[in-house]
């Protein structure tokens, strides 16, 4: 696995100067890596561990998990896809070579996270993943450089609260292996302790996976980000966050460390603590996601309420819950992946990302609108997808847990997430299309194909989710989570909530048989006569024929409905307190302060110097005397 | 006593040193300072009554307290050449500082903005 | 097999017996506006004469989400237990957000369709209505929520087994009860919470483009969807019943919600939502605060 | 007149018994569709609705006089509705131009532009009239004679060419509408 | 042998003095030479030398032990790399001479008054340097707090010479000075120190000069810093045994604070890495001062690392900064020094695969161990910040669009030397024991107070 791993930050090297001679051969290179790496963590046994080194004495090792293999398997997913799509996207781009480089960086720096025994091997590759991804960031539009430098610090916020909880445990219990600290604060009686440690791990995650106090960076990064990057980003690198928050509760299994800290119904503590940033963050994204115009921060912000879903489910330490959180990570990495994707072909095509200027592409573009309608379905969750098999399972464990504030919170964001996925697929998709966009193509198969397979890939695991929730059952079995508790029953199709199921296959048929009643209604009676839509675009002179009060209207564009969408729901909170002023309030008082360091100790004249020396000589004479 | 007149002279140098906006008078306070401490080696090897440490016929031999302490005045020899080295480097800086910024007053140089 | 033939009955009677009550709402309405009215089949005709037109199509997404929202709501309908176990067609799989989201699919075809149309309107009444879903979702939900964890199952025929020993629900949690019923009228589309269709404004908003036989799937759709939320409320809150019963009560919550909408003007879509978010939510969290406690009849 | 099918048979009496109206008002004869339509004489026992869309609906009243700036909306919007559609003209506006009819600008004659199926005569026809009139209609629908809009179809050379006489062109490109 | 360290530099900058043309030539075979002399003196580590046969605690003695050793190493090494670069030397030849005989004359000698003496000549030469390119105000501020801290170091060695009777370090160290007199010695040490090591509030003139001109900063940030932080070590570590150390940890930890604070507002990016630096002294400060043997080796492995790091910033950056008026985009043209200066930028930051990250960690690590918990949450603080302009910075260099579109042809001593180092940096990630076990040495030499009286002891009973 280790040399795996090298390999690959080698290769990644290797590849610069291969895709400077030609980027096109290093990204095909690129995916037939990915791909080759998609059939390699099938291949790897379960259990193996490989010791890297020794680091202070203290050995560095891998470990194949359940966890980390599907974990692994969800992230190469999004990164296969994206490096086949970057096959004909990145000459849009002005830094192939680079892209080529970080983007396999990234895999490795992943891959190694998800591989990590212990908590100092996971910082060393979580920190190769967040520098190779900090430096593609910065090569999309204007905006996005400060998107990387924003990306960078609150990622480092994250992670070195991180280290310190690391050091922490290690000043306690000497180690840093997961499984031997797990095992040591289960015992400790120290509650205080391992509040603050728990809370300090959780902190990489929060920031990572764009949870409340820290989540701003996501709308900046994403939106800015190369736009097929922000399908990494979104779907692959937010999902280490999700792991490390795994991690904090699952792995540390906080049902036993914080046994006598029950809150209510059997959750402890530090989970509600969590589940509570989770929640703010399914308000926060789910409000901020309805308003924005800009496609891409649209579904930023609806990466931070997923992230808040995950979040959830996860701290609930329930078995649907957990499992429905975890599951949540596959579909959302894949719907925000295919998300993204989409939107990168609609810039590719377009070079706009606001959704009140473009419209209408549905008729130009229909392949990758068929690709994101199925994505949001998903998004969205909606059977037959995968994505209402997550959601079902959080709401069961919320339900059961009677955490009916929770619930609530989750329901809106559920179904606030119809708003906001709606808004592009109207604004977008469909409508008219703006005349400058006539000649607008669809894009070419090797961008296509990688949208559908995902979304394929939805859409057969939310017929059939058995083999998707059994890693995860495996998963549940190894953190100990009720594991004589069984969700996923193949045998019987059905899935398993508390006293209550359903059969995925059913609710497929009947979607199946309601469709083709419809069908076979739609097919008995007249046939319609055809609207084109486009007849503007086509003949000059031409008025759009849809009913327009009689009114004679020849710009399509102005007869499509897609700024300020929500208008009247927007209203209502347009004058919200925001908090990324907030955090940028506390970046200037940072800068003001060195401004002020700088005015009083480092700019002035040699009085003030002598002054300083002198006032220093007074100030340790009287604290010692 | 010497003790007494080298603190007041550090004294009168730290006070020019934080009142003076001219960068000359600065360097004088400066240079009051290095005379100060001079001053103070100077007292710390003094012995009363000491006579130069020379044998002569006063002092023929080694006597304890018959000789103020010798090594002090050698340093404040080398002290007195390092002062005037920055006194006289200081000045020259000066000089070109009245020809870049056309003032050696804190308040009237230009462009030393930041 | 018995399945598929209890999921067809469902279907059938949402048909016929929807449309009809569709008819004697008309009719119940003109009665309060002392008019006479259209008779009570006069529904029926409205759909085969939309049927028999010869429509506009505005491109295939807009057919393809007229099917996607009469498949989505013919499958949902064919879930709901008609008041007993007995007459559940699918015991493993009526699991309540299963027909909840089922039901969804429903909404975002003809969302989608709607908006694929290309009218503003239809997009400007889209908006509103899932606007307005938000509203009434929530209370609802929280409401469900309060009652799935009091029976401790979230199987609509289980709960409905439950209520036969415990008393409707109607009786045990009041509060519930009535503001499910509230958002079930948003829910319906009906008078204060009809933003989203609005004839007078916006060409009766999502419909704008609709003619022909896409407005006919759309009506029939319509049914379904109301025999769906209906016969949810009746499951849940009035305790099921036999089949007759059940279709009883079915009228009863239909009159009921009738009357009132017949007699109510329209909200505009912000106030609908501090409506639903102010008292209804209240009461929703109160009446899950009152199930935490144990304080039901 | 040709021999309906069955279908066609039931489908003419659904159609006679679903009437919905598309109002077009741009004069006085708007003033009467209110009583026509509220407990009075409440339109609705017939099975007539006021719809908002010229997608959905059935029928298309014209009630008062169109100039050429009106007639363009109309016959945009009567080429925008379903087949089967029926027109009645409302008023005698829409038959000989009113008391308007000698303006540089009146539409004399509604049924040159668009087939008319029911003309209601009177200034103003009183709501009676109005009922009489979508009674009439029924009955021509039911027997099948209601058959404007096939003879739109079949003459549309005839009624596209009185309209670019009298209108110049039917879309009209200024700079209001661009 | 290793007298010839401090005299040929200075016997080669007078006749640099005589002949103005031969200056440049003979900057670097003094370098060169030095360089070799250095290297061979690494066999005769511990040593004395005794200068002019006057015993210790008498005359003059030069100490290497491997503390000295080490710290002459690094300066005569830098040395070495900035004579390489013909241009940016210029007329500053003979200057550099003089204070490459004043770094290792600080950082050699065994005795307090000659350490002024060298910590003069280096204030004085370092002024020098510092008004290049008309840089004249900023060098007189440094000038006025240069000597001013000379002054306050001069009375320190006066009182410890009336407590002690001796300028000698090893005597000052072997005899008990007065509980009060300590007091007013190690805190008029360490603000006389304190100028050079950069501890705050008396830092002031560290941009000024670091970011003045083109030459100052690399030979200043490196060599010169690290004698200071030697020189800090080696007297409050070996002579006054851990006196006055929690004074220099608090004040390193505002430093640290307040540099990285002030880097962070900051927008000329050579005052901004001086900034930068001064934080990193902080942090080696801070280390020094929990006087721990690991702690110590750590803190002078960190001063490595930053040392190699701030090494090539500097020199790229005075490179970007004197020929471009926009640098926005800059490194598309110059593609590797945007390597080598985005690598050490990262090794500052402390990003794993680079050198900072090993210093970073272990010292974490080590903090932790001693249950210390405030130092590492500043530590993590101030990495924070200095992530947030370092990464801002390089994201400036690298993806701006160039606004600026003359081409300066690449200078390839510069980028060779560069990326050499930045390799090197990734290198001490990969063997941090190369650069790890000297500095544990240097931490036993400095913190082991009785075998450094014992060898200058030892000089004085054996003959010359």
């Amino acid at each position: 696995m280790f040399t795996l791993l090298v390999a690959l930050l080698i290769f990644s090297v290797v590849n610069y100067f291969i895709s400077k001679a030609s980027w096109r051969v290093g990204s095909i290179i690129n995916a037939l890596i990915g791909s080759y790496l998609i059939f390699q963590v099938f291949t790897i046994p379960k259990g193996t561990e490989v010791t890297i080194g020794k680091f202070l004495g203290e050995t560095l090792a891998l470990q194949w998990t359940n966890a980390g293999f599907y974990f692994s398997f969800v992230s190469l997913l999004v990164i296969v896809a994206v490096m086949f799509f970057a096959i004909k996207w990145l000459d849009s781009q002005k830094h192939p070579a680079a892209f080529n480089m970080f983007i396999l960086m990234v895999t490795a720096g992943s891959l190694g996270v998800f591989m990590a025994k212990d908590l100092i091997t996971l910082y060393i590759f979580w920190e190769i993943a967040v520098l190779s991804s900090m430096l593609i960031i910065p090569m999309g539009k204007k905006e996005s450089r400060k998107a990387a430098v924003v990306y960078a610090v609150m990622s480092a916020v994250g992670t070195y609260m991180f280290l310190y909880g690391a050091f922490m445990i290690y000043s306690r219990y000497g180690t840093f292996s997961m499984p031997e600290i797990a095992k040591n604060l289960a015992n400790d009686p120290s509650t205080s302790f391992k509040v603050a440690v728990v809370l300090l791990i959780a902190a990489a995650g929060i920031a990572k996976s764009g949870i409340f106090p820290l989540h701003t960076w996501l709308r900046i990064a994403h939106g800015n980000a190369p736009d097929a990057f922000s399908a990494v980003l979104s779907g692959q690198l937010v999902k280490l966050g999700s792991y490390v928050l795994m991690i904090s509760v699952a792995v540390f299994p906080s049902l036993k460390i914080f046994a006598n800290l029950k809150l209510y119904s059997g959750v402890p503590a530090p989970n509600y603590f969590l589940i509570a940033l989770g929640a703010a963050s399914i308000i926060i994204g789910t409000l901020m996601a309805i308003k924005q115009d800009d496609m891409k921060m649209l579904i930023a912000y609806s990466s931070v309420a997923n992230g808040g879903y995950i979040l959830v489910g996860i701290g609930t330490m329930d078995p649907l819950g957990f499992e429905g959180g975890v599951l949540h990570v596959f579909n959302h990495a894949l719907a925000a992946a295919v998300i993204f994707m989409a939107f990168a072909s609609v810039v590719y095509r377009t070079h706009t990302k606001k959704i009140s200027e473009l419209g209408g592409l549905i008729h130009k573009m229909p392949i990758t609108y068929i690709a994101y309608l199925f994505a949001i379905i998903s998004l969205a969750g909606i059977p037959p997808m995968s994505g209402f098999i997550s959601k079902w399972m959080i709401y069961q464990a919320l339900v059961r847990k009677g955490m009916f504030i929770t619930a609530a919170i989750a329901f809106f964001g559920s179904i606030g997430s119809f708003l906001y996925v709606f808004r592009p697929l109207a604004g977008v998709f469909l409508g008219q299309l703006p005349r400058k966009y006539k000649d607008v193509k669809e894009v070419p198969p090797i961008m296509w194909i990688p949208m559908l397979v995902l979304v394929a890939i939805s859409f057969v695991m939310g017929v059939w989710p058995f083999p998707i929730l059994q890693p995860i059952e495996n998963m549940r079995a190894d953190f100990g989570i009720a594991p004589s508790f069984k969700i996923a029953d193949a045998q019987n199709w059905l899935v398993r909530g508390f006293s209550g199921s359903w059969n995925p296959v059913i609710v497929f048929n009947l979607f199946i048989t309601g469709f083709i009643v419809a069908y076979i209604l739609y097919t008995l009676f007249p046939k319609p006569k055809k609207v084109d839509l486009l007849k503007p675009h086509k003949e000059e002179g031409a008025p759009i024929n849809i009913y327009t009060s009689g009114e004679f209207i020849y710009t399509p564009e102005l007869y499509h409905y897609n700024t300020k969408f929500y208008a009247g729901f927007e209203r209502m909170y347009e004058k919200h307190p925001s908090w990324e002023k907030l955090l940028y309030m506390l970046a200037k008082f940072f800068h003001d302060v060195g401004e002020w360091i700088h005015g009083w100790f480092f700019r002035p004249s040699p009085s003030a110097y002598t002054f300083w020396l002198a006032m220093t000589i007074l100030i340790i004479f009287w604290v010692r005397w | 006593m010497v003790f007494w007149i080298s603190a007041i002279l550090i004294g009168i140098g730290v006070y020019g040193l934080l009142t003076q906006k001219n960068l000359f008078k600065q360097l004088i306070s400066l240079s009051i300072i290095d005379t100060a401490v001079n001053i103070f080696i100077i007292a710390v090897g003094y012995v009363d009554n000491g006579k130069a440490p020379i044998y002569s016929k006063a002092v023929p031999k080694f006597m304890e307290g018959a000789f103020v302490d010798p090594l002090p005045q050698a340093l404040v020899l080398t002290a007195i050449v390092i002062g005037v080295g920055v006194l006289a480097l200081g000045a020259s800086l000066l000089v070109k500082v009245k020809e870049k910024h056309s003032s050696i007053d804190v308040e009237n140089m230009k462009g030393v903005g930041e | 097999m018995t399945a598929v033939y209890k999921a067809i009955l469902n279907l059938v009677i949402a048909f016929f017996f929807v449309i009809s009550l569709e008819g004697i709402a008309r009719k119940i309405t003109a009665r309060i506006q002392r008019r006479i009215g259209p008779p009570w089949y006069q529904n029926f005709i409205d759909i085969f004469k939309a049927l028999s037109k010869h429509p506009f199509s505005n491109g295939w997404i807009f057919d393809f989400g007229v099917l996607m929202a009469l498949g989505g709501a013919i499958a949902t309908a064919a879930i709901i237990p008609m008041g007993s176990t007995f007459w559940t067609p699918f015991p493993n799989t009526d699991n309540f957000f299963v027909i909840m989201y089922l039901f969804a699919v429903g909404s975002l075809g003809m969302a989608m369709g709607m908006v694929g149309s290309g009218s503003p309107w239809s997009a400007i009444g889209v908006s509103r209505a899932l606007t307005q879903m938000l509203g009434y979702e929530l209370p609802y939900l929280v409401v469900m929520s309060s009652v799935m964890y009091m029976y401790k199952t979230s199987s609509i025929h289980l709960l409905i087994e439950k209520q036969a020993t415990n008393g409707w629900n109607l009786y045990v949690m009041p509060i519930g009860a009535i503001v499910a019923f509230i958002s079930l009228i948003g829910m319906l589309g009906k008078k204060p919470f009809d933003i989203a269709v609005a004839p007078a404004e916006i060409a009766s908003g999502p419909m704008a483009e609709l003619s022909g036989k896409y407005m006919g799937l759309l009506q029939i759709m319509h049914a379904f969807s109301i025999f769906v939320e209906v016969g949810l409320f009746v499951d849940l809150f009035l305790g099921g019943g036999s089949l007759g019963w059940f279709l009883v009560k079915f009228i009863v919550v239909w009159v009921l919600a009738t009357l009132i909408s017949s007699v109510l003007p329209r909200f505009r879509i912000e106030q609908m939502l501090k409506f639903y978010w102010g008292v209804p939510l209240g009461l929703a969290f109160l009446n899950a605060l009152f199930v935490l406690l144990g304080w039901t009849f | 007149m040709k021999e309906r099918t069955m279908w066609e048979q039931i489908a003419d009496s659904l159609r006679s018994r679903s009437l919905w109206m598309l109002h077009y008002c741009t004069g006085c004869g708007a003033m009467e569709l209110p009583p026509t339509m509220t407990a009075r004489f409440d339109m609705e026992r017939f099975g007539v609705a006021p719809m908002a869309t010229p997608r959905q609906a059935d029928i298309m009243l014209i009630t008062g006089y169109l100039n050429t700036k009106t007639l363009r909306r109309v016959i945009y919007t009567y080429e925008q509705m379903a087949d089967p559609k029926y027109v009645i003209g409302f008023g005698s506006c829409t038959i000989n131009g009113g008391i308007y009819f000698d303006s540089y600008s009146t539409i004399n004659r509604l049924d040159y532009y668009i087939p008319v199926d029911v003309y209601i005569a009177g200034c103003m026809p009183r709501p009676e009239a109005i009922l009489e009139a979508f009674n009439y209609l029924m009955e021509k629908i039911r027997k099948g004679e209601a058959d404007g809009w096939k003879r739109y179809k079949e003459n549309y050379e005839w009624y596209k060419q009185n309209q670019i006489r009298s209108l110049g062109e039917v879309y009209v490109h200024d700079e209001f509408h661009e | 042998m290793m007298v010839l360290l401090i005299v040929l530099p200075l016997i080669f900058a007078f006749l640099a003095a005589i002949k103005k043309s031969f200056s440049y030539p003979l900057l670097v075979t003094s370098t060169v030479v030095n360089v070799i002399i250095v290297l061979l003196l690494k066999t005769s580590v511990p040593s004395v030398h005794v200068l002019g046969g006057w015993k210790p605690p008498f005359g003059i003695n030069l100490v290497l032990d491997d503390a000295s050793y080490y710290a002459v190493l690094i300066a005569n090494i830098v040395f070495f790399l900035v004579a390489l670069f013909k241009e940016t030397v210029g007329k500053y030849s003979t200057v550099l001479m003089v204070m490459l005989a004043a770094v290792n004359g600080f950082v050699l000698t065994g005795d307090l008054f000659n350490s002024f003496v060298f910590l003069e000549i280096l204030t004085a030469t370092g002024v020098i340097l510092a008004s290049k390119r008309e840089n004249y105000y900023n060098a007189f501020k440094y000038l006025v707090l240069g000597s001013l801290a000379g002054s306050m170091y001069l009375l320190a060695t006066i009182f410890t010479y009336t407590q002690v009777g001796s300028l000698n370090m090893a005597h000052a160290s072997y005899f008990a000075i007065s509980e009060k007199a300590i007091v007013v010695i190690t805190i008029l040490y360490l603000v006389g120190l304190g100028v050079e090591a950069k501890l705050f509030p008396l830092n002031g003139w560290v941009s000024g000069v670091y970011g003045g001109n083109d030459l100052s900063p690399l030979v200043m940030a490196t060599a010169v810093s690290f004698a200071a932080l030697y020189m800090m070590g080696r007297l409050f570590l070996t002579v006054f045994g851990g006196y006055a150390l929690h004074i220099l940890y608090v004040l390193a930890l505002i430093t640290i604070v307040a540099g990285e604070l002030a880097a962070l507002y900051q927008k000329n990016l050579l005052k901004t890495l001086a900034y930068s630096s001064i934080a990193q002294a902080g942090i080696v400060l801070a280390a020094i001062s929990k006087s721990t043997e690991k702690m110590v080796s750590l803190a002078y492995f960190h001063l490595t690392n930053d040392v190699i790091a701030k090494f090539v910033l500097f020199l790229v950056a005075t490179f970007l900064v004197y020929n471009y008026k926009n640098l926005n985009g800059v490194f598309k043209k110059h593609k590797v020094l945007g390597t080598a200066f985005t690598i050490s930028s990262m090794s500052l930051i402390g990003f794993p695969l680079f050198a900072g990250f090993q210093s970073k960690l272990r010292m974490l690590m080590e903090m932790f161990k001693t249950s210390d918990y405030l130092f590492p949450a500043v530590l993590l603080f101030a990495t924070v910040i200095e992530l947030t302009y370092l990464v801002r910075w390089n994201v400036k260099l690298w993806f701006e669009d160039i606004e600026d579109e003359s081409e300066v042809k690449g200078p390839a001593l510069r980028a060779t030397i560069s990326i050499i180092l930045a390799i090197l940096l990734v290198g001490i990630f990969l063997a941090p024991n190369i650069i790890l076990n000297p500095t544990t040495k240097v931490a036993k030499a400095l913190l082991d107070s009785t075998s450094y009286i014992n060898n200058v002891i030892a000089s004085s009973m054996g003959g010359m």
